[in-house]
């Protein structure tokens, strides 16, 4: 396999193209993004979206969004709701970011 | 997969997105069922029916794991036929296999007992597989199909459908009750139909003329259905044709005559009673098909006067009945207008009629005339015969009909450019101009109309007299719950569909079975409606 | 139980209500109204009173006159039935109600009636000065003998007196139609007129609260104050403002003079070009006794400054014919708009709030009462 | 004016930034040639044929002949002209957006070969595949032609069908595999139509794009690995942004074809998918292919789309987190939703109190809409029976005008909502605000009591109109025009409600306007019936002569 030549680099080599900036730009971030979401939820196991939010700084909806990205790839599953009306999520089985 | 193998058999239940998984637990039903003898294969999924669904069992069938297949999903009305399908396509054998209904049978009816419900679902699956461990594996025959149709009703629908049917090449027998072709859409007359600028008259009129010169369209009217037998693609149907009394198309000069002649009189059903025809009944419109006068011998005395003035009367034919064989069966029986009780709304005053009654009005007149003047205004009241409420000792059609709304605004605005100055209200509950037909209400309002809406709650309107002249009473919600009083000319009610009489006798012969409502109910609202 | 007259709707729509018809009414005029309050909502349930025709219903509302033309709902409106239109109509239509003369009703109904009326108020005032006025003097600029101030001032206080009795009764009929008020004390009465009546006069605050008739209440107060300041200057100081002294540039009577003028030339002048640019919602159509109002109003500022500046040119003829032409607009642009038609709204604008507050007391007294 | 490559530059103006080209001809009185005006006609003909071959609409270019003293003329031609470009929007490059894409569209290679079908059918929803099933069934040959990586439209998507309440899942998966299985279907997703051309009675001759997956589809197993490894995550149209998908993904759980499909506009280069790869599917070196297929009759079944409800400025969709459109709250309570349960997007709090405006981008002049969108109040009413099945101790209210249950059952079903607690208001909302706590406040006239009120809600859900989908297609035909009316839905006969104003095309469901699911199905049959007709009149099938039994008569 190792000496298998990708067609990706022969796409790349035909047609000479890169990936635009912004998009290898976003990608860093949102990678930041769920490894600081994977980091908290590692450290203090369950958490509702409002303490991912306070620990990581980063906007309710946005850590919720990933959460649900997460959950859909099956690395977050949410546990009890609470009282008033919000989940808690924590990792499921051994996660890898 | 032959007989001589032993029997192997797969069991699959769905999940149905929660419709089945939120009360029966899934993975216990799979739990029991595995255990069972001659179970090789027990496998749950959110979707059976979908693609992935079906390729679980293909792929145990392909493999040879599986011979007989269970599946425990919805009722076999819907999906039945989808896994028969798919185990075809993995060359196994389509009827070895067994359709539970888990869901209508279990989660839907026992939501309350979640537990039981599970433990009827293995019952039931156990069951299916018991039955398949003594099944034997069936082969399909072929019975040829006759390639032709008979179409019940001549009204706008089974018109169309004949066509259609025609032009594709099949053999279409079109049944009608009464002497014209026609139905409900050709009294409409002369009213446009929204959004287009065709009359209904139009419309009819050129399918029957294209029905016309299709030379494999028999077409029967002034028939009735007698009897119907035999089994899908064939069926053999009889037909009473009653006779018309009259032995071809008598000339203008006759035809001149025999509108006079006959003394028998009553209300004419083409024009909604609005006027009056005698026993020998012309047809009705320019494009009528038959072109052949029929006589009514409900209302015939057989005084003969009519046969001195015309020769092609001949009042000795007798009905015939006649046998067909058909493939299929096509039921377009369509709606009659809701006919409001005495006093409903003060039907039968004078000053109140149906929608049905004006638009007979207007194509028997041209105009609007009630009491021989016309009207300075008018006021329609929606919703009679529709969305009633079921109370004690009362009829009560709780559905919306769909089509009064838009036709009131039709006719509404239809007269409105003929009687500029007149005033129209429109009593309604919801102004159900869907779709298109929002422009219709639109271009109603813009024209002046006024829109008064009630509130059942509240009591309906109320039609009362003062001077001999109409007067509506109404709560309208639009303007702080006040008290109106509407003076009017002419009251309207708007009334709505019920299923024509022919449906009920006809449902009865063909063993079809009837919604709540009396109209005929679909395989499924959403997959076959 | 309401009676109901389906005419109605048509004479609205005669005062420019073209499109009210279409209203389905689903209530976003009234909820983006920033005006309606509880109590007085507006616009659908006018529009409802009209369509019905609830003749007694509409003619009793003071809520025509709370709404500043901002044109939000008209903006809003899903069926395009420009209710902002509407109401401006329904203020006509209020308007040739009130005045019992009649005379409202005809200008409001044909513009030839106004522009006769309009040119012969022109033409006697013009006849009766030249009947009236002094010599002559053409060596210096002397508007004092041309025509003595204290006929002027005749003039003006027969005119002020007969409008401000006009103008009152129409206000008192107006208070007839709306206030349903009979029980609640004299000394509220006045109290409330002057919560209400004189700092909306002054201010005309309620326009600011429309969201984007910031600029249009600029222009409103500039009109008001330009108007104001003449109004005073012309009736109660006429003799220093009809002079021939000349006074210095940073003479009060000069600069106010100066300063109203500009006011009201920038302030007509916004009226005018907005309504002939259409840009806006709220001036896409104009009734013809706008037009009138403004271009009378536009005509009488410019011939001001004219025998100003003639005067200070010292060109003794022309300062003579500005000045009359200047009376000659003057009084129909008083006798008709202020009592008549589009200017009386300066009356009941603040009265009808202060009626609207009579009403909401006495109603909050009967609820008392009862509870 | 005669140099050859003037069509290109034309073409060239339009790819590199503008929206459109206005050629300003002289008259036929030109000094230099005489027959100046054709030729240039014939360049900008020509010029629109190669824009229409990349998916650019040809009404970009126009031409007219304008002379010195034209001014007005001239105003006026431009000023249509403007207003049209507006319409039309700015230029998306239709076929795959980008700059990459661009550079592998250009590398598309004719296939050879001919490609003839009974029936074209364009759109792979519920239309689409009723009208296709139905036809095969007839024994025609079908092509089903979808431009998204997988068939089943919209309606697979959603959570239950009213009146009856079952999954619609349970009607539109099966059809799904029907169609794929089905020996006289063919089916082509990813797949763009670029050009139809109307040659002759039942002949059409379409030109189709069928886009590089990136993937093997022979070899895929669907098993979601190269999704897994990806590191793109983007916005998921198929929850409508709700949550993430990759920028290798499989579009859904249930798509047919159950295949990966790789978006080469978002992809990052890695390689990571292609490496992880079990079956060795990923395949970057994947050229579109151009498809010339001849067709005897077409069947338009493109559906709608959803009014975008960020152009309801006043409802502040896109702006407060919490307002979602009807179209997301199905997604929420459909059985495959994206979260695990409804949950409002700003913070995932399970809504105690939600508020439903009805009329968003229907009925409505200011967005150009008047119109009734038809399905608004009954998927509303739905949602709210299922919002109380899902959250029993939520409030639901609907805000209407008219609540329009007109069809076989709906009125029933509108009345048990009432039953069932629902709460329906009589007022259009005029205005929708978001609070700091995430709540989300509707301002209205309550027209039963004649008062202003303001109200909170954890959610509210506009319940959009539904807009045509099918301008694109339109512009691609050539050599007749399918009437449509003012929105740009489809105009039908009134006495054969599917058959378009062109021979041969026919239009099923939402292409002809908005229309609830049995609605769709019955016109989708009714197109398949019809068209089976046209065909075997083509075919000039003999009819059997039937004998008319004599009626009285004759």
């Amino acid at each position: 396999m190792s000496k298998r030549e990708f067609t990706l680099d022969k796409l790349k080599r035909e047609l000479g193209i890169q990936p635009p900036k912004e998009l290898t730009e976003y990608v860093r971030e949102i990678t930041t993004i769920r490894s600081k979401i994977i980091n908290c939820l590692r450290k203090d196991g369950e958490l509702t979206v409002k303490d991912i939010s306070l620990k990581t700084g980063l906007p309710e909806n946005i850590v919720f969004w990933h959460l649900m990205t997460l959950f859909k790839y099956g690395i977050v599953e949410p546990t009890e709701k609470t009282d008033d009306g919000y989940y808690k999520y924590r990792l499921r089985g051994e996660a890898h970011g | 997969m032959e007989g001589g193998n032993k029997i192997r058999i797969g069991v699959y239940v769905c999940h149905c997105g929660g419709n089945i998984s939120d009360v029966v637990n899934v993975k216990k039903v799979v739990e029991e069922v595995r255990k069972e003898k001659d179970v090789v294969v027990a496998r749950d999924f959110m979707f059976m029916c979908s693609e992935a669904g079906q390729k679980l069992i293909e792929d145990d069938i392909r493999s040879g794991k599986v011979n007989a297949v269970v599946v425990a999903s919805c009722s076999p009305r819907l999906h039945e036929a989808t896994f028969r399908a798919a185990i075809t396509r993995a060359g196994g054998n389509p009827y070895m296999y067994y359709h539970v209904d888990i869901r209508e049978e279990c989660s839907w009816v026992h939501e309350d007992n979640k537990e039981e419900a599970t433990n009827k679902a293995v019952r039931q699956i156990k069951a299916a597989i018991a039955y398949l461990r003594h099944a034997e594996p069936l082969s399909k025959i072929r019975v040829n199909c006759e390639r032709s149709v008979l179409v019940i009703g001549g009204g706008i629908a089974g018109l169309r459908a004949a066509l259609d049917l025609a032009e594709s090449g099949l053999t279409v027998y079109l049944v009608e009750r009464a002497p014209f072709l026609g139905g409900n859409a050709a009294r409409i007359g002369r009213v446009k139909v929204f959004p287009y600028e065709k009359t209904a008259i139009d419309i009819v009129r050129e399918l029957i003329e294209r029905l016309r010169k299709m030379g494999n369209v028999a077409i029967y009217t002034n028939a009735e259905v007698e009897n119907v037998s035999g089994y899908v693609g064939n069926f053999d149907v009889t037909i009473r044709v009653n006779p018309r009394y009259f032995r071809g198309k008598p000339n203008e000069y006759e035809i001149e005559e025999l509108k006079k002649i006959c003394p028998r009189k009553t209300r004419d059903e083409f024009s909604y009673g609005v006027s009056e025809r005698t026993a020998i009944m012309l047809p009705p419109f320019n494009g009528a098909y038959p072109e052949i006068p029929a006589i009514d011998m409900a209302l015939c005395d057989k005084c003969g006067l009519c046969t001195k003035v015309c020769n092609k009367v001949d009042l000795s034919q007798e009905s015939q009945i006649i046998h067909l064989k058909v493939g299929a069966i096509v039921v377009a029986t369509g709606f009659k207008p809701y006919k409001p009780e005495k006093g409903e709304y003060g039907y039968g005053l004078p000053g109140v009629v149906t929608l049905q009654e004006l638009v007979g009005i207007i194509n028997r007149y041209g105009d609007v005339v009630i009491n021989g003047k016309r009207p300075r205004s008018i006021a329609f009241i929606y919703c009679v015969g529709s969305r009633q409420r079921r109370e004690e000792g009362r009829k009560a059609n709780e559905y919306c009909s769909r089509y009064c709304c838009i036709a009131a605004l039709d006719v509404a605005v239809t007269i409105k450019e003929f009687l500029k100055g007149v005033t129209i209200y429109h009593v309604v509950r919801d102004v159900r101009s869907y779709g298109v037909n929002e422009l219709l209400f639109e271009e109603a309002s813009r024209q002046g109309q006024i829109i008064i809406k009630y509130d059942i709650d509240e009591g309906e309107p109320q039609v009362t007299y003062i001077n001999g002249k109409p007067i509506v009473k109404v709560k309208d919600v639009l303007t702080e719950h006040m008290e109106l009083e509407l003076p009017v000319d002419l009251v309207v009610l708007v009334t709505g569909m019920e299923p024509s009489d022919g449906t009920a006798d006809i449902a009865e012969k063909l063993k079809i079975s009837r919604g709540t409502d009396g109209f005929l109910q679909e395989v499924h609202p959403n997959l076959g409606p | 139980m309401a009676k109901v007259n389906p005419k109605l709707i048509d004479e609205l729509k005669e005062l420019g209500a073209f499109d009210i018809s279409a209203c389905y009414s689903c209530g976003v005029c009234t909820a983006t109204c920033p005006l309606a309050q509880e109590g007085h909502e507006f616009p659908r349930k006018i529009i409802r009173y009209a369509i019905l025709g609830l003749e007694d219903k509409l003619i009793s509302s003071t809520e025509p006159w709370l709404c500043y033309y901002c044109g939000e709902c008209t903006q809003s409106c899903p069926r395009g039935a420009d209710p902002a239109g509407f109401m401006m109509a329904v203020r006509r239509y209020l308007t040739t109600h009130y005045d019992f003369t009649g005379f409202s009703r005809r200008f409001y109904r044909s513009k030839v009636v106004e522009l006769i009326s309009t040119i012969l108020l022109f033409t006697v005032t013009v006849l009766s000065i030249y009947l009236v006025h002094g010599p002559i003097i053409l060596t210096r600029v002397d508007l004092d003998s041309f025509l003595p101030p204290h006929i002027v001032e005749l003039g003006d206080i027969v005119i002020l007196v007969v409008l401000s009795a006009l103008l009152l009764t129409n206000v008192y009929r107006m208070y007839r139609l709306t206030v349903m008020a009979r029980n609640i004390p004299f000394t509220a009465y006045i109290k409330e007129f002057v919560r209400t009546v004189v700092p909306h006069f002054l201010t005309q605050i309620r326009m600011l609260k429309c969201n984007r008739n910031t600029l249009n209440w600029i222009m409103h107060i500039l009109i008001v104050y330009g108007y104001a300041t003449i109004f005073i200057f012309v009736v109660v100081f006429l003799d220093l403002f009809q002079t021939n002294v000349l006074y210095p540039i940073y003479s009060p009577i000069r600069l106010g003079g100066y300063i109203a003028s500009a006011a009201l030339l920038i302030g007509a002048g916004y009226a005018i070009y907005g309504r002939l640019r259409k840009d806006t919602v709220m001036r896409q159509y104009s009734h013809s006794t706008d037009w009138f109002f403004l271009t009378l109003l536009y005509l009488v500022v410019i011939t001001g400054v004219l025998i100003d500046a003639f005067k200070y040119m010292g060109l003794p003829m022309e300062t003579y014919i500005a000045y009359t032409v200047h009376l000659g607009l003057v009084t129909p642009l008083l006798v008709l708009e202020v009592p008549f038609a589009k200017w009386s709204h300066l009356a009941y604008r603040p009265f009808a709030i202060y009626f609207t507050r009579l009403n909401d007391l006495s109603k909050a007294r009967t609820v008392q009462v009862t509870a | 004016m005669f140099i050859n490559d003037k069509p290109k530059w034309i073409v060239l103006a339009l790819e590199s930034g503008f929206d459109g080209v206005f050629v300003a001809a002289d008259g036929t009185d030109c000094p230099y040639l005489r027959d100046c005006t054709e030729r240039t006609a014939r360049h900008v003909k020509e010029a629109q044929e190669l824009l229409s071959g990349k998916g650019i609409e040809p009404e970009r270019v126009k031409m007219a002949a304008i002379c010195s003293v034209c001014g007005e003329a001239f105003s006026r031609l431009i000023n249509d002209f403007y207003s049209r470009l507006v319409e039309l929007g700015p230029i998306r490059v239709r076929a795959m957006g980008g700059d990459i894409s661009q550079k592998i569209l250009e590398r598309a290679e004719l296939v050879q070969g001919s490609f003839e079908y009974d029936v074209v059918v364009i759109g792979g929803g519920i239309a689409g595949m009723e009208a296709s099933l139905d036809l095969a069934e007839m024994g025609f040959k079908v092509l089903l032609v979808e431009r998204e990586p997988t068939i089943g439209g919209k309606m697979f998507l959603l959570s239950k069908v009213f009146p009856t309440l079952d999954c619609a899942s349970c009607i539109s998966t099966p059809k799904m595999a029907a169609v794929a299985h089905h020996p006289n279907i063919d089916l082509w997703t990813y797949s763009e139509i670029t050009r139809i051309d109307v040659k002759g009675r039942g002949d059409f001759e379409i030109t189709i794009l069928r886009k590089p997956r990136f993937v093997n589809e022979d070899l895929c197993t669907g098993c979601g690995t190269c999704e897994e490894v990806c590191p793109v995550i983007l916005p998921k149209e198929y929850d409508y942004g709700l949550r993430g998908r990759k920028a290798a993904y499989i579009p859904f759980d249930t798509a047919v074809p159950k295949k990966a499909v790789i978006d080469i506009d978002k992809c990052i280069f890695c390689g990571q998918c292609e490496r992880a790869c079990p079956a060795s599917a990923i395949d970057f070196t994947q050229r579109p292919r151009i498809y010339r297929v001849k067709a005897h009759a077409i069947i338009i079944a493109t559906g709608y789309r959803l009014f975008p409800a960020e152009r309801k400025v006043q409802y502040g969709y896109g702006k407060v987190p919490n307002v979602i459109t009807a179209m997301q709250m199905e997604r929420l309570l459909s059985p495959t939703r994206p979260f695990n349960s409804v949950l409002r997007p700003s913070d995932g709090k399970e809504p105690s109190s939600i508020g439903y405006v009805l009329c968003v981008g229907s009925r409505d002049r200011t967005v150009g809409n008047p119109r009734c969108s038809q399905v608004c109040c009954m998927y509303s009413i739905k949602q709210a029976q299922l919002i109380l099945g899902a959250l029993p101790l939520a409030d639901v209210t609907i805000y209407y005008m008219d609540i329009r249950a007109y069809g076989k059952g709906f009125e029933e079903f509108y009345q048990k909502a009432k039953a069932m607690g629902v709460k329906f208001v009589r007022g259009r909302v005029a205005r929708i605000e978001g609070l700091p706590n995430g709540n989300v406040r509707v301002i209205y006239e309550d027209i039963d009591e004649g008062k202003v009120k303001l109200a909170e809600h954890d959610l509210v859900v506009l319940s959009v109109g539904l807009l045509p989908n099918n301008d694109d297609i339109l512009s691609k035909i050539h050599g007749a025009k399918i009437a449509v009316d003012e929105l740009g839905f489809i105009v039908t006969d009134p006495s054969a409600p599917t058959q378009t104003n062109v021979e041969g095309i026919f239009a099923a469901g939402c292409a002809t306007g908005p229309k609830d699911i049995p609605d769709t199905i019955l016109e989708a049959a009714s197109a398949a019936a019809r068209c089976a007709a046209y065909l075997r009149s083509l075919r000039q099938e003999k009819v059997v002569p039937v004998e008319v039994v004599a009626n009285g008569g004759r």
